[in-house]
């Protein structure tokens, strides 16, 4: 997988495109499933919008053929053991858990169904959380803006240097 | 719809304050100090309204909920909200940006107005993420300070991690169950061994959140680096709200499997009052030490969560919970006035501060001992509510454990009153005008340290909030 | 029954002085304190006389019997419902004499001071501690319950701890009044051990009830105390050996004796009182108190009492023939003669012809109050004239302390045992009482006899013959009549006291007791008691380097005996040493190591682990993550699989 | 008689003296405030005696009981019977006797009254709790100002004692807080109160848990061994009127806690535990008094004194027989009343000669008589002399200690008995190189006590004799309590 | 040929794992965050899979997806202005530079 190399890799710039492909490669996954939108909506937004910014923060923050420092070999250990262990915990979990499906007829995950859901305030409709997503990205943005915008300059109400691009809402 | 808006007001009127204040901020530049008076009369009037028109309801599908209770929790974060905007005057006189400041901080309380009422699972991330994010912006607000960037990158990557493990857990238990509505939850727990795995990882994103060792670590970095106001928020508000929260869903959602939570709340309890005593001993930096014994308190909290019981448990977490509010809010705005002062942030450099500043003082001294749980103060209370619902279970190991670890946090916090009270100083300090909203924010919190344990209709009133239900 | 108030007043009336003196002496009656006191000792001591008169000769005898007789008490503590210290006056033979004596005595020792203590900045302070001391004495001896007479016994001590140290700037004074209450004081946890034990069997505290619940042989009382036993010995015994251990020690028996040669650090006439009129046979009185329970139920502790105070007789008597000091020879003796008391108590028996040594012991008790308290005064009148304690600073006073000396004589000859003085009557019984019981500690009486006689003289020849006096200084003549009344008076005492019939009013069951005389029996101690004077004599009358010869060889013997058989240095290694060393020393230490150095070793490991694992937060967001994870794989594994 | 009114008079005096302008005025208002508490305390005798004569026959008296947080059962329920009453009595003396000799403290005078009145009022209040709760919340209020007095008015290595002590004390009140919640929920149903615990028999195996934490816990309070070490240090950097509280009234806290609280409600616990108690008691009694012979420094000589004396409290606790548990009460207020004066005399010693070295003094009795006369008279009460309170409580622990007949109780009471004479040692000592002797050419030009020393030095002075002369009625006033707890504990044999 | 859901779950596991790791081991500030998102998304494919093949008569998880995508994107960008705040400051995104406060 390619997420293990972009965990591992030394250049930063590698390890961004190699997310990159293990983001496609979920968005291939949804797309086997048959949830087409949610692998449209993975392919836009983190191929489209993460990846890119994370890429574009690079840019910033570095230059992109340097190596990056190694970690420290225990602590790699330590963290591969963590993890490792963590990994045959919850794989042994959930080998040993019979996993036992609803037999109600599936709702078809459709545009159209998630569309309505998504804005909807009856049963089963997702408005609320909609709501306090856009809140939340407002914000975020503003967050971001005080943040990056005047941290050496004394005045404010200056233009923002980077001002990052809400991708929903 | 109007039943919408009386259910929903809470919510409601802090967006209004958010859109005001964006508005403002908009147009043209008001002067600092008038923006903080509109602001503190804003959040006044919020905090007013909170007390009307409280019932139980739900919207949306049961995704929202609010009982009188969940408004009053809501109301003391409100109080808090308003507190906070007194005592740091001097510091939001000086920001440069006040307005966004109180914008994030508004949609923070709203995110965590959202968590209290919410209904699912999918409700409780995203309202998390909203009380969250937001806080994590406002610890970089010292823009010139190297160690508040440091503070907000530590946090927003320990948050984001915990809400990786926090949403593994919830998927999960979406995947053995089916359903993540907190109500239809409990008829599905069996207590089977996946179940518990889920709740481990649920439980430490909580610990996260609540700072309970051992996912404490990120707490006193974030604190001292934080400004004063975030840091107090943090510590009162944010923890307040995570922890009204996590007692609900432990006592409401978890129902089922309280045998096994019982155990890992008095594990963690342990460690958390110890590990968080033995840290804040050895403190020299008062918002560090402000920081552990922050940690160590929610150990106490944890006592009173152990007990399971609804009419003990709950009240006793939410007076303390009150009273915490009070005391470590006037504990960081007293250090808020003698950094802005002095730029002193060390314990040491608090030595002979009776001498010049006896108001300053007693309020620290009143705000310490509450923490230490001394009375006359609440804090007694508080804390001897929190262990007697926690010893309902017969447990005496643990709770004399707590009660020894009160002993230890008397230690450190008499260190501090030493410092006041008993050292000397060569360079005694000149006495420090205090602003009249730092003043007015220091009495409060005084008289509700001393009033809100003395007078036992403030817990009966929260009892009597429990049981309209 | 008489009627109670007066008898009441005996002794508030010495206690108002106190309170009065003591509190506005030194501002209102500096130079009146005396008079006060004195006037007020007077009253008291008519009263006294009054009160014994009316016993002896009135209403104390029925059927002719002496009653113990209680006109008086007040519920002043209660314990149980049956323990209670009932404060009260008990009236039977001896303590009416007692009365006698105490007030008679202190009356004296009050006139002497009058011109003795003239000029002392603390004057009102000296007579207020006198009208202490009377007071706690004479509630002793009328104590109807033995918890009050603990309570007394202890005030007396403390009257006498500060009257010895009155004054208070001289260090010897302050060692030794100190001593003398520590001493005594551990005397008397022996009597206070004693009185809880006789009265958890006896059920009581009051003398009359106690002292029948433990001699009627039917009583259940009597018999659980005697099946109750320790270390082999019954319960009753050891109490009533306890109690005899506080009696020793206020009595300065053989081996609590040690304060009593230091107690004459205090003012002279205070000696008199105090050190060998009346608090120091408190001992004996107690014993006397307690007589029937000694003698009906338990002889073996009577018997305990004979020994020690035997032992204590002869001892006193050896160590006082090689002091100089003349209090300290006088102290010594005083110790001799209670070993006396003691002893002819304890060859007594109860009731009849054999209850003699009883009534020896008494009749000595107050022959002797009379002729030591009259040596004491007299000592203290050589004292006032030659400035010094000391032997070799005197001699040949004769001339100039005519009636001292006279006086002086007759105290000797009276301790000596030469008929017809007051001493020889007494000794006489004691003898008979001695040599009916034990030959033994008839031996030891006999040579303790000739010894007196002996020391005795030596003293007298050296203060008044010996080496030719010189004139001292300014103040010539020998105090006068405030002093001398006291020394007539007394000497008096000391000299007819003999010829009461004193059988007749003390004896073991309050029957008369014919005192008989057997001449031949008499000839003895008589002829040995010459010895003594007249050894003395040859010695001591004219300067002359005998004594230093004999003394020279029998070097290491006179040593020790100079040295008072290093018993002082005994107790001083016991004290230091030992009880310091490697208890107190240690206990400090411990404390301040051990038990304080715990608690605060908790604190410092509390301090040390919270060093110890500052490394928890070392900084490094990732370990944080790990940590975290690591927590929350150890709390998977822990409620998964370990703990369900 | 409303109790209320004990609680009302140091919390208005305490709130005037914050009010005053100037020291001289601080001072009066606590004086006077004093002074009404006093009176308010022999009132309070006064009417509990005409109660228990017009045949008033419940084991508390004046009764009253307001709700106070009902849904833990919790209610400011007071009440008195006649130990509580010679507590108060107690309290009062101390209280007054201390803000005499303060008088001159000029170092935050009004801070100083202020704590010491705070300090009356949690005294007052645990006296008078009949709610358990409330009895703990009163034992904390009284431990943060010994805290404060000791650490800014204190002398020597003050911080360290005050840290020290207020850190045993919490201990101590840890435990008996956790002790408490077992009495809460393993008593009669979820209830503090005192009065309903009394009545309900609760299971063995929670007394078995309880009665140590709570024993314990207040026994820090009373320096029960191996828990006494902060006596010595706090006692001894405390300042005058700070020590006369921590021993004359705080210590009082803890035996009367061990008695009201844990024997009264668990009888059964205190029959198990009781030998334990008896050695620890007789070696506090002890080694207190062995350690007390090495000290040098007066205050030390006095605290370690207090552990011996101390212990003679726990060990009538102890004994269990009605007469020692009297005794342990009468020990209580005699040890109260007496180290109280004991400390005022140091602290008027030590503020002419500046010194406490025992060593470094000598003849004060030619300079300061008054002064002297009273060390030598609270001397005399230490070492139980007859006349005096000391005498009264020893020989009544004494005597009810040896009507337990078998061997170990009574080599505990002989033990007990013994340290008479180590205490004749160690107070003569003391006494004899301070106040006798020759005296220094450094303090011929010393004065002696000025107004409010005599004043305070008298009041105390009075109380020793009241007990010490006439004993019956303060006996008589305990007995009924004592006997109340003794029932008990009979009721189970 | 559809995926079955225990190859999903092996699959989302190791993955979240794998973030972890980076998470652990990373000391770019912006490859830890990349770490996150793959966390993130390893959730996603969980809730995603859960929704698929057990539950499918509800879109819960299917929404949960959309709403986690949304606010890892918010998230990433405020991690990113702080990353570059962090960056003027100290001229450095090592994460290991960034350890001021300690103990």
């Amino acid at each position: 997988m390619s997420g293990l190399l972009a965990v591992t890799t030394r250049s930063i710039f590698r390890a961004a495109i190699y997310l990159l492909f293990a983001l496609i490669g979920i968005a291939g996954l949804y797309f086997w499933m048959a949830y087409e939108f949610i692998a449209a909506v993975q392919i836009v937004v983190y191929v489209g919008g993460i990846v890119v910014l994370i890429i574009f923060s690079i840019f910033l923050t570095q230059q992109s053929g340097e190596k990056l420092p190694q970690q420290r070999l225990g602590r790699q250990l330590f963290a591969a053991l963590a993890a490792f262990c963590g990994l045959a915990l919850i794989m042994v979990q959930l080998y040993q858990h019979d996993f036992i499906g609803s037999p109600e007829t599936a709702t078809a995950p459709t545009v159209v169904n998630i569309g309505n859901q998504m804005l909807g305030t009856e049963v089963g409709g997702y408005a609320l959380p909609f709501e306090v997503v856009s809140i939340l990205l407002l914000a975020a943005l503003v967050g971001c803006i005080v943040i990056a915008s005047t941290s050496n300059s004394p005045k404010r109400g200056e233009i923002p240097i980077t001002k990052p691009k809400p991708l929903t809402n | 719809m109007s039943e919408f808006i009386t259910i929903m007001k809470s919510e409601l009127m802090v967006t209004a304050i958010i859109f005001i204040l964006l508005f403002i901020k908009l147009g043209k530049g008001i002067k600092n100090e008038h923006l903080l008076a509109g602001i503190q009369i804003l959040l006044l009037l919020n905090f007013a309204a909170g007390f009307f028109m409280n019932f139980e309801a739900s919207l949306f599908d049961d995704m929202y909920q609010t009982t009188p209770l969940i408004a009053f929790q809501k109301n003391i974060l409100n109080l808090g909200m308003y507190l906070i905007s007194l005592l740091f005057a001097d510091w939001f006189k000086k920001t440069d940006h006040l307005a966004e400041f109180f914008i994030l901080m508004l949609s923070a309380l709203l995110g965590m107005f959202l968590l209290l009422s919410s209904g699912n699972f999918l409700m409780f991330y995203l309202s998390l993420e909203l009380a969250t994010i937001p806080v994590a912006a406002l610890a970089n607000f010292d823009l010139q300070k190297k160690i508040s960037s440091e503070a907000a990158m530590k946090m927003i990557l320990s948050s984001a991690f915990s809400s990786g493990i926090l949403l593994f857990g919830i998927s999960i238990m979406y995947g053995v169950t089916g359903t993540i509505s907190f109500a239809a939850l409990p008829a599905l727990l069996d207590g089977s061994t996946i179940q518990v795995l889920a709740l481990v990882f649920l439980f430490s994103a909580f610990a996260f959140k609540l700072s309970i060792v051992p996912f404490h670590l990120w707490t006193a970095d974030v604190y001292e680096g934080a400004p004063f106001a975030v840091t107090s928020f943090l510590s009162v508000i944010s923890k307040g709200a995570i922890a009204f929260v996590f007692v609900s869903t432990l006592y409401k959602v978890f129902q089922p499997m309280h045998t096994v939570w019982y155990n890992m709340v008095m594990v963690l309890a342990i460690l958390t009052m110890l590990v968080g005593n033995l840290f804040a001993l050895r403190q020299q930096h008062i918002k560090r030490f402000l920081a552990f014994s922050s940690i160590a308190q929610v150990g106490f909290i944890l006592v009173g969560v152990s007990s399971n019981n609804d009419t003990t448990g709950i009240p006793s977490v939410v007076y303390f919970i009150l009273i915490y509010v009070f005391s470590n809010l006037a504990a960081f705005g007293v250090a808020a006035v003698i950094a802005s002062h002095w730029g002193k942030e060390k314990i040491e450099d608090y030595r002979g501060l009776y001498r010049s500043n006896p108001f300053l003082s007693w309020v620290l001294a009143l705000a310490l001992f509450s923490l230490a749980g001394i009375p006359p103060t609440a804090g007694f209370f508080g804390k001897l509510f929190l262990l007697t619902s926690g010893a309902s279970n017969a447990n005496y190991a643990f709770i004399g454990i707590a009660a020894l670890n009160m002993v230890i946090s008397l230690y450190y916090y008499l260190r501090v009153i030493r410092s006041v009270f008993m050292d000397k100083n060569e360079n005694p300090v000149t006495p420090i005008t205090i602003d009249p909203y730092t003043k007015l924010g220091l009495i409060i919190c005084a008289a509700g340290i001393v009033l809100t344990g003395v007078l036992s209709p403030v817990y009966d009133y929260i009892v009597s909030l429990l049981q309209v239900n | 029954m008489p009627n109670s108030f007066y008898i009441l007043m005996i002794p508030l009336l010495p206690l108002a002085g106190f309170i009065m003196l003591g509190l506005f002496g030194r501002k209102y009656f500096k130079n009146t304190s005396g008079v006060i006191a004195t006037a007020l000792l007077l009253a008291s001591t008519l009263l006294a006389f009054y009160t014994a008169y009316g016993y002896f000769f009135e209403y104390g005898k029925v059927d002719g019997v002496y009653q113990k007789l209680v006109p008086l008490t007040y519920h002043w503590l209660e314990f149980t419902k049956t323990l209670t210290i009932d404060i009260g006056v008990i009236l039977d033979p001896i303590s009416a004499m007692m009365l006698v004596v105490v007030t008679f005595v202190s009356l004296m020792v009050h006139i002497y001071s009058l011109a003795y203590m003239k000029g002392e900045e603390r004057f009102p302070a000296y007579y207020a501690f006198l009208g202490l001391f009377t007071f706690s004495m004479l509630g002793l001896v009328m104590a109807a319950n033995i918890f009050q007479m603990y309570i007394f016994w202890e005030l007396v001590g403390l009257s006498s701890f500060l009257l010895i140290g009155y004054y208070y700037d001289k260090p010897a004074a302050v060692a030794a009044c100190k001593k003398a209450f520590i001493v005594t004081r551990f005397a008397d946890l022996g009597f206070l051990i004693g009185i809880l034990i006789l009265s958890f069997y006896s059920g009581t505290l009051d003398f009359k009830t106690l002292i029948s619940a433990l001699t009627s042989p039917e009583s259940s009382a009597l018999k659980t105390a005697t099946a109750a036993s320790f270390l082999g010995i019954s319960a009753l015994t050891w109490g009533l050996v306890l109690v005899f251990v506080g009696g020793a020690g206020k009595s300065a028996m053989f081996p609590l004796h040690i304060w009593l040669p230091d107690a004459m650090e205090g003012p002279t006439p205070v000696s008199a009182l105090i050190h060998a009129a009346t608090m120091v046979v408190a001992g004996v009185f107690l014993v006397a108190r307690l007589f029937p329970v000694f003698a009906i139920s338990a002889p073996e502790a009577l018997h305990l009492v004979a020994y020690v105070g035997a032992f204590s007789a002869l001892f006193a008597a050896v160590i006082a023939c090689t002091q100089t000091d003349i209090k300290r020879v006088l102290a010594y003796s005083t110790m001799s003669q209670i070993g006396y008391m003691m002893f002819a108590l304890g060859v007594s028996k109860y009731s009849g012809e054999d209850g003699l040594g009883y009534t020896a012991a008494m009749f000595h008790l107050f022959t002797h109050a009379m002729f030591k308290a009259l040596l004491f005064l007299g000592a203290g009148a050589v004292i006032h004239y030659v400035h010094s304690n000391e032997m070799k600073d005197m001699g040949g006073l004769r001339k100039y302390l005519p009636i001292t000396h006279i006086t002086f004589l007759v105290a000797c000859l009276a301790i000596a045992g030469v008929p017809p003085f007051a001493g020889f009557f007494s000794k006489e019984e004691i003898l008979l009482a001695a040599s009916r019981n034990s030959s033994t500690i008839y031996y030891i009486a006999l040579c303790t006899s000739a010894l007196t006689a002996f020391y005795m003289f030596r003293l007298y020849f050296s203060i008044f013959w010996n080496k030719e006096a010189h004139a001292h200084g300014e103040h010539k003549g020998e105090g006068g009549f405030a002093m001398m009344l006291p020394l007539v008076l007394l000497s008096v005492g000391a000299a007819a006291a003999g010829f009461i019939p004193f059988g007749h009013y003390v004896s073991t069951d309050g029957k008369a007791l014919e005192s008989e005389f057997h001449l031949s029996f008499s000839i003895a101690p008589v002829v040995l008691g010459l010895i003594g004077i007249f050894t003395a004599m040859w010695l001591y009358l004219k300067q002359n380097d005998k004594p230093g010869k004999i003394a020279g060889s029998l070097n290491g013997f006179y040593k020790i005996v100079y040295h008072k058989f290093y018993i002082d240095e005994i107790y001083v290694f016991i004290t230091k040493k030992i009880i310091f060393n490697l208890i107190g020393r240690p206990a400090a230490w411990f404390d301040k190591n051990i038990v304080d150095g715990l608690m605060n070793a908790t604190g410092n490991t509390t301090a040390l682990i919270s060093e110890k694992i500052k490394g928890l937060q070392s900084g490094k967001v990732q370990q944080y993550g790990i940590y975290f994870l690591a927590g929350v794989i150890s709390m998977a594994i822990l409620f998964i699989y370990l703990w369900k | 008689m409303n109790l209320l009114l004990l609680l009302l008079i140091p919390l208005v005096t305490a709130l005037a003296v914050l009010l005053m302008q100037n020291k001289q005025q601080v001072r009066w208002a606590a004086f006077i405030g004093a002074i009404m508490q006093l009176v308010l305390a022999v009132l309070l005798y006064a009417c509990y005696r005409t109660a228990r004569l017009g045949g008033q026959t419940a084991a508390f008296l004046f009764e009253k009981k307001y709700n106070w947080f009902p849904d833990w059962n919790i209610s400011l329920h007071f009440g008195v019977d006649g130990i509580a009453i010679a507590m108060i009595l107690l309290t009062s003396f101390v209280v007054i006797a201390g803000v005499l000799v303060s008088w001159n403290v000029e170092k935050m005078t009004k801070e100083f009254y202020f704590l010491l009145l705070l300090l009356s009022l949690g005294a007052y209040g645990f006296f008078i709790s009949l709610d358990l709760f409330i009895l703990f919340f009163f034992l904390e209020i009284a431990v943060i100002p010994k805290y404060l007095l000791i650490g800014i008015w204190g002398s020597g290595k003050k911080e360290y004692a005050a840290n020290k002590l207020a850190l045993m004390l919490m201990g101590g009140s840890a435990l008996v807080l956790v002790g408490l919640l077992g009495m809460y929920f393993g008593g009669a149903g979820k209830t503090f109160d005192l009065l309903q615990l009394s009545t309900v028999h609760i299971p063995v195996a929670t007394q078995r848990i309880c009665f140590p934490l709570l024993f314990v816990g207040f026994g820090v309070f009373t320096a029960l061994f191996p828990f006494h070490t902060w006596v010595p240090d706090g006692h001894s950097s405390a300042p005058t009127a700070g020590s006369m509280f921590l021993a004359g009234i705080s210590m009082k806290l803890g035996g009367y806690g061990c008695l009201r609280v844990a024997t009264y409600i668990m009888p059964e616990g205190a029959k198990e535990y009781a030998n334990i108690i008896i050695v620890l008691s007789s070696i506090a009694i002890l080694y207190g008094a062995f350690a007390t012979m090495m000290q040098k420094d007066l205050k030390y000589i006095n605290a370690y004194s207090s552990v011996s004396h101390c212990g003679f409290v726990l060990l009538g606790i102890g004994m269990l027989t009605q007469t020692a548990i009297t005794g342990s009460v009468l020990q209580m207020v005699s040890h109260g009343l007496m180290t109280a004066l004991f400390f005022a005399v140091i602290g008027m010693i030590y503020e002419r000669t500046h010194t406490r070295q025992v060593e470094d003094m000598g003849g004060l009795l030619k300079v300061m008589p008054f002064i002297a006369t009273v060390l030598f008279i609270v001397g005399l009460c230490s070492l139980g002399l007859p006349g005096l309170s000391g005498f009264v409580a020893e020989m009544t622990i004494f005597v009810g200690s040896w009507q337990n007949a078998d061997a170990f109780h009574r080599i505990a009471t002989i033990a007990a008995c013994m340290s008479i004479v180590v205490t004749a040692v160690y107070i003569l000592r003391a006494v004899g190189r301070t106040v006798m002797g020759p005296i220094r050419e450094s303090y011929v030009h010393l004065t002696d006590a000025r107004w409010n020393e005599k004043l305070a030095a008298i009041i105390l002075i009075l109380g020793i004799l009241a007990i010490g002369i006439v004993p019956s009625w303060l006996n008589e006033l305990v007995k009924p309590g004592a006997a109340i707890i003794m029932q008990k504990i009979e009721a189970i044999k | 040929m559809h995926p079955g859901l225990n190859e999903i779950l092996i699959i989302s596991t190791t993955l979240f794992f794998i973030g972890v790791y980076g998470f652990f081991t990373r000391r770019n500030l912006v490859t830890m965050l990349m770490s996150v998102e793959l966390i993130l998304n390893s959730v996603n494919l969980n809730f995603i899979a859960f929704n698929k093949y057990l539950w499918p008569h509800k879109l819960d998880g299917l929404f949960f997806t959309i709403f986690i995508i949304a606010i890892a994107a918010a998230e990433a960008a405020v991690a990113i202005a702080i990353i570059i705040n962090l960056y003027r400051s100290h001229q450095s995104i090592d994460v290991e530079n960034a350890e001021e406060m300690k103990y």
